[in-house]
């Protein structure tokens, strides 16, 4: 980057951050009240670029008999706004009921048809196949996901010396012991992206910053 | 050692932060050079661009955006600084909307200024970024000059001497797809499968094991899968190549040689997966310690 | 019909369109759906944000003009969003200074200089600092305490591992178990990992259609105060 | 024409006489004549032997051209016992003259001349391709030639084609045509095996030897492509007017320029152009069909412009259908779950109390909030990243209402932070009304409930700043989190907080498993707040919630049953389209 004013502004918001790990201090609360009015500054050109412009103001400007039906959102949009009048207060729930209401539809197709079908689908599998790969991959992926399933039960009733209780708290102790290997792995997993993270980060310190500064006198 | 462990039972994680950017810092400066162990998938690429010489041309593509550039941004250099070195014609293109193409620019520029002897337009040209997807891969397949009229710097592509001889697929004997998500797989299983151009593809970690079903099923030559796989490929490259050897000698030199490798970037993360891995075990020594010995409150 | 049974017939009305328009493909049902989705959503949003800076505003203006602690940091606050905001919103709506993004000759716009100078390092960092955390979080939580917490701390060691050279190189010296712990950590995220996350997802998506039908049917009203009319 | 041979015959004559006092001539009949049926290039001597030749005697023949007929140039020097030679490489339509010299042991023993001879063009076949042709069986060569012929050749020929493969011997007749045709496809190949072909040109009678032949170099059958199995359906979800059609086209070796015409067969035979693409699309969609017609295609795959396979498919008829079929799984699972859920929603308004086990996170809220009282700090709420149309967001909510109200009855401090602003004006009524029914709305304050700002990570710059500063007792973590939930949940454990989390994110939940001291795993998140509630009709949803997850494991089950005995419908039901 040869811009090397924006190269130190960049570098000294970086080290404000990190210093948090320190503690909480002046020079980290700076930046981060910083951070949050650029961040909502951002989103003002970028929402108001990418939505509010191409959605509404080009289509009202170019033809503003055919869209009429775009006021309606916009009266719903406005209606958010009715709660600092103490009397027209309930009309804000309009707006709110109509957005919950329709993405509550939205999901509850999404979540039945998109995922419940396929997951249950692909964890089907024939048993009569005795390759290795069925033995250590396969066969354990059916039981993990029974018994993770059990597990989630939550209205069996667990009574003491009756069969169906032990055999159902047994599956549930498998489940535990899925989800287990299951945190800790992905936990692990993730660890390399995070260090890439702060590499990007050093890298950008010692070479654009300190070096590009040495570079340049 | 008895006082380390009473201390390492309500150590003060500041310690830890410390050790941790520690254990990040100083690889970056003083490298390690700690040994790579090269798997079958990256020595594949390697192999095939070693059996191209100067009359051939690879195409790069750049499918990734800023933030997954440390884990890319080593792979698309590797590939291209072993490309140029053998004289290999080296196509660049950036189909990644967000930024591709100033990685693209930037990885470029800094491999061209290693290769004084090499001229752009004749031996490797830089043909900008084109928004598309899959629909610029067909039209590839059929007349790149129509879908590159003109290069980044909107050159003419009559200009450029070395693409009178590139029109399409046909042209070309590989195509390395440096890609975060899907953009790789359509090189993999619609150019390679329909078009036949062999493909190899350089991808990030956590998209790796996807790509695993490409290698197997023969779409893609090899693959080049998050940062290990990157320093796999920079050793190949430095085993290879003396003048190469001595470019990431200079990158990877002490000092902070104002470069990042993969190497380096693998040297990191070995030090701090140990540095975490050698915190468990400690903590665990300390909690087992003190279960034996409860004189304080058990919590 | 009172004014507080009417958000709940609005709400149901509006959960149904995008159930039917899935099932039955008639063109006075689809049609509204798409375009609920594609426009009509998206502009009560982009007013709800509008909402939400005001309160950001308010906020920090009754901070700075009441003198509380930390007065300054609210000063710093609406510089950063006035500077930001400004340049964004006149560049989005009349492509004043060039508009947000670059200019053709490649030199950025104040919106976009500010973007790549100061609001994407600090959001690269913030995310970089998750790397000190994922140390200090494995350090306390991976303790053999119990057979559970055992299972998640072999697990983890198991795949770090197996994610840089250094596992591999353990066993490397003996003969074809070079690369075991990078076998082990494929294994643990193939399959362990994927049924666990598997059943996870059906039971989440079950529970979630179980909400989503509640707040169709009014039972689930508290996200807009349920007690109102009680 | 003979006098400008007249020094050339007087020559001869004096060798003649010369040597004429030896036995009587050994070759007779020595001519030379045009060979026949060849480009003009050839002359075919033959002549007969009157005795035995001896031992030492040698032959040599030679040839002088009208241009210095006194030259003459060595033509052969053929075996004694032979008695044709096919002279080749000559001009057309040039006067050549033959001499014989007849020697025994280097002493002329006879001499004779040849009429003079001109060699005349009567056919040629020339640039013979011979390649393996495009197909997608994989079975055919394709021979390609340019057939010039005299006019006045006065008969019928033909063109025999024989080939053999690569390792046999001989040739064996393919075919014979008429070589002005100038293309023949033999087919019926091997894949992969090599072939050698061997052309020749025969007069209707039968083969003049020395005529022209030609032979190929080996030729290996491959296949060039795959282009296979072509399917036109209906499309479902449309106004009844649209065709898709499928096929399967793979490159096997390159093609320079594959391009697919597509055209409908009408009943009656008749194309009709529909349109041309890549073969690599596999499909193609019309509309604007009428509906309840049934239709045919065609599909050409033209290579460099000349067609190389062809595909016709079955009739399709493009149907309207108000209900698409390939959803009813989705309907059925639909109508299962709702009338499964309201059954038991109603069972359980009826007053049946239902059974449903703790969850040992949910005890814990209670325990947060006292403590945060007694110590007089804040209690934190932070209903995650994500804004209503994410129904964890809803369900945070609802166990937000429960919270509010305790806060509400204690008099605990209390602030929920917001990233996303709808779930912030949300928020705002959900508190506003807990503290309502609490009977303590004057103590709600506005700033309770406050928005940060809209980016994820300012968002958690600005809440990890808060924690550390104003320390709150208990931090509830609860809906939808990404990247930042280990940064809230790692400085929350820094400051000391009791801190309860809840999401449905499959990929944070490590993070907050391993940071948090209690954590609402995916459905327990939305089972939290029917058990907070105690609202009958809640509970009723979570035991419908159990049952459908009992049918779905028996469904699961049963599945795997199937699958192993080999019966699949169960799969193909459930599969999503």
């Amino acid at each position: 980057m040869d811009d090397l004013v924006g190269v130190w502004v960049a570098a000294l918001l970086t080290l404000g951050l990190f210093s948090f790990l320190y503690k909480d201090n002046p020079y980290f609360r700076f930046t981060e009240a910083l951070f949050a009015g650029i961040s909502l500054g951002y989103y003002i050109g970028n929402e108001l670029g990418n939505t509010l412009r191409p959605n509404l103001l080009e289509p009202l400007r170019q033809d503003f008999s055919g869209n009429l039906h775009l006021l309606i959102p916009t009266a719903m949009g406005i209606l958010l706004y009715a709660r600092y009048k103490k009397s027209l207060a309930w009309l804000g729930k309009y707006s709110l009921a109509a957005y919950v209401g329709y993405y509550a539809g939205y999901n509850m197709i999404l979540k039945l048809h998109g995922e419940v079908l396929p997951q249950i689908q692909s964890t089907i599998l024939p048993l009569n196949q005795f390759s290795a790969k069925f033995f250590h991959t396969d066969l354990i992926i059916l039981i993990g996901v029974l018994a993770v399933l059990v597990y989630f039960f939550f209205s069996k009733e667990v009574k003491e010396g009756e069969l169906s209780s032990q055999v159902f708290a047994k599956v549930s102790v498998l489940g535990t012991w899925f989800l287990m290997v299951s945190f800790g792995a992905a936990f692990g997993y993730t660890v390399m992206a995070r260090i890439s993270l702060l590499i990007g980060r050093f890298n950008f310190l010692l070479n654009d910053w300190i070096l590009g500064t040495f570079a340049r006198f | 050692m008895k006082a380390l462990l009473d201390r390492l039972e309500d150590l003060d994680r500041r310690w830890i932060y410390l050790i941790v950017g520690v254990g990040a810092l100083l690889p970056l400066i003083y490298p390690l050079n700690l040994p790579v162990t090269i798997t079958p998938p990256v020595r594949n690429i390697y192999d095939y661009i070693e059996k191209l010489g100067p009359e051939d041309a690879v195409i790069v593509s750049f499918d990734y955006g800023p933030s997954t550039g440390p884990e890319n941004d080593p792979m698309a250099e590797a590939v291209m600084r072993h490309i140029l070195a053998r004289g290999i014609k080296l196509v660049v293109i950036a189909l990644y909307p967000l930024g591709g193409v100033t990685m693209s620019q930037l990885s470029l520029d800094r491999v061209a200024k290693e290769f004084p002897e090499l001229t752009y337009g004749k031996d490797y040209v830089n043909l900008g970024y084109k928004s598309g997807g899959i629909a610029v891969l067909k039209a590839m397949g059929q007349d790149l000059h129509t879908i590159f009229p003109m290069d980044l710097a909107k050159r003419p592509i009559a200009d450029l001497p070395m693409m009178q001889k590139i029109k399409s697929y046909k042209d070309l004997k590989l195509a390395v797809s440096i890609a975060t998500g899907i953009i790789g797989e359509w090189w993999a299983n619609l150019v390679n499968a329909q078009y036949g151009l062999p493909v190899a593809v350089g991808c990030t970690a956590v998209s790796a094991p996807k790509y695993y079903a490409y290698l197997r099923s023969g779409n893609m030559l090899g693959l080049m899968g998050g940062l290990k796989a990157a320093s796999e490929y920079e050793k190949l490259v430095m085993d290879g190549y003396p003048a190469l050897r001595r470019i990431y000698e200079r990158l990877n030199g002490p000092g902070a040689g104002g470069g990042y490798t993969a190497i380096k970037g693998m040297d990191v993360q070995s030090v701090v997966h140990l540095i975490i891995i050698a915190f468990i075990v400690l903590g665990n020594l300390a909690y087992f310690r003190s279960r034996k010995r409860p004189h304080h409150s058990e919590e | 019909m009172n004014k507080y049974k009417f958000p709940l017939v609005l709400c149901f009305f509006f959960g149904t369109i995008p159930i039917v328009a899935h099932f039955v493909n008639v063109e006075w049902v689809t049609a509204p759906s798409k375009a609920l989705n594609d426009t009509w959503m998206p502009i009560i949003y982009v007013f709800a944000i509008l909402l939400g800076i005001v309160n950001v505003v308010q906020n920090s203006w009754t901070k700075i003009k009441r003198r509380e602690q930390g007065w300054f940091y609210a000063v710093v606050l609406l510089a950063g969003l006035f500077s930001m905001g400004f340049f964004g919103f006149t560049g989005a709506i009349w492509d004043t200074f060039g508009g947000t993004n670059l200019r053709p000759d490649g030199s950025a716009t104040p919106f976009h200089w500010m973007a790549t100078h100061m609001f994407i390092p600090l959001q690269s960092t913030m995310f970089a600092l998750l790397s000190f955390y994922v140390a200090s979080a494995a350090y306390r939580a991976f303790r053999a305490r119990n057979l559970s917490a055992t299972l998640l701390l072999i697990a983890g060691v198991f795949v770090m591992l197996g994610r840089v050279p250094f596992g591999d190189m353990i066993f490397s010296w003996l003969p074809g178990a070079e690369n075991t712990f990078s076998g082990i950590t494929e294994w643990l995220m193939d399959c362990p990992n994927a049924a666990a996350q598997r059943a996870i997802m059906i039971g989440a998506a079950l529970g979630a259609a179980s909400m989503a039908l509640k707040v169709l049917l009014g039972i689930e009203r508290s996200y807009m105060g349920k007690e109102q009319e009680d | 024409m003979i006098n400008n041979w007249l020094p050339a015959l007087i020559l001869s004559l004096i060798v003649c006489l010369v040597v004429q006092e030896a036995e009587a001539s050994l070759i007779s009949e020595f001519a030379a004549i045009d060979t026949p049926l060849d480009n003009g290039t050839g002359v075919t001597l033959n002549w007969r032997w009157g005795g035995l030749p001896s031992e030492g005697m040698r032959l040599r023949i030679e040839r002088s051209t009208i241009s210095n007929p006194g030259q003459f140039d060595l033509v052969e020097q053929p075996s004694p016992s032979s008695q044709t030679l096919y002279d080749q490489g000559l001009a057309a339509d040039q006067e050549y003259l033959y001499r014989f010299t007849l020697t025994d042991d280097d002493h002329i023993v006879e001499v004779g001349v040849s009429s003079p001879v001109t060699p005349r063009f009567d056919i040629d076949l020339a640039n013979l391709e011979v390649t393996d042709a495009l197909d997608a069986s994989g079975d055919s060569i394709a021979l390609n030639w340019q057939w010039r012929q005299r006019k006045d050749l006065g008969f019928h020929l033909l063109l025999l084609i024989e080939r053999k493969e690569s390792e046999a011997e001989d040739f064996f007749e393919v075919a014979k045509i008429d070589p002005a045709i100038g293309s023949f496809l033999d087919n019926g190949l091997i894949e992969g095996s090599n072939y050698h072909y061997r052309l020749t040109i025969l007069r209707a009678e039968g083969f003049e030897p020395g005529s022209a032949r030609w032979l190929s170099s080996a030729v290996t059958v491959r296949r060039n492509f795959v282009f296979e199995t072509l399917q036109v359906n209906d499309i479902r979800n449309d106004q009844g007017d649209g065709l898709e059609l499928r096929w399967r086209f793979r490159q096997l070796d390159s093609l320079t320029s594959p391009l697919l015409h597509i055209e409908r067969v009408a009943s009656d035979g008749s194309l009709s152009k529909v349109a041309e693409v890549a073969p690599a699309d596999e499909r193609f969609t019309e509309t604007g069909l009428t509906e309840n017609q049934p239709y045919c295609y065609r599909l050409t795959l033209f290579e460099a412009g000349k067609p190389v396979a062809m595909l016709t498919s079955a009739e399709a008829v493009p149907v309207y259908t108000v209900f698409n079929p390939d959803r009813f799984n989705a309907l059925f699972l639909f109508v299962l779950f709702c009338s499964i859920v309201l059954w038991l929603i109603n069972t359980s308004r009826r007053g049946k109390d239902l059974f449903i086990r703790r969850i040992a996170g949910l005890n814990a809220i209670e325990d947060a909030i006292g403590r945060a009282t007694e110590m007089g700090r804040k209690i934190l709420y932070i209903p995650g990243i994500m804004s209503m149309d994410e129904v964890q967001t809803i369900a945070s909510l609802s166990i937000l209402g429960y919270v509010a109200r305790y806060a509400a009855d204690y008099d605990t401090l209390f602030e929920v932070p917001n990233k996303d602003p709808i779930t912030f004006a949300a928020a705002r009524e959900t508190v506003r009304e807990a503290f309502l029914t609490a009977g303590k709305s004057d103590k709600y304050r506005e700033d309770m409930v406050t928005y940060i700002t809209y980016d994820q990570f300012a968002y958690t710059a600005s809440v990890c700043g808060k924690m550390v500063r104003e320390r709150p007792a208990a931090n509830f973590l609860i809906g939808s989190f990404y990247a930042e939930s280990l940064l809230l949940a790692e400085t929350g454990q820094l400051t000391g907080a009791i801190q309860i989390a809840g999401t449905a994110e499959v990929h944070q939940l490590p993070f907050f498993v391993c940071a948090c001291d209690y954590t609402l795993i995916g459905e327990e998140l939305y089972a939290a707040s029917a058990y907070i509630s105690k609202d009958p009709l809640m509970v009723g949803s979570i035991k419908g919630q159990d049952w459908v997850k009992a049918i779905l494991i028996g469904v699961l089950l049963l599945g795997v049953i199937l699958e192993t005995a080999g019966v699949h419908w169960l799969t193909a039901f459930l599969q999503a389209k």
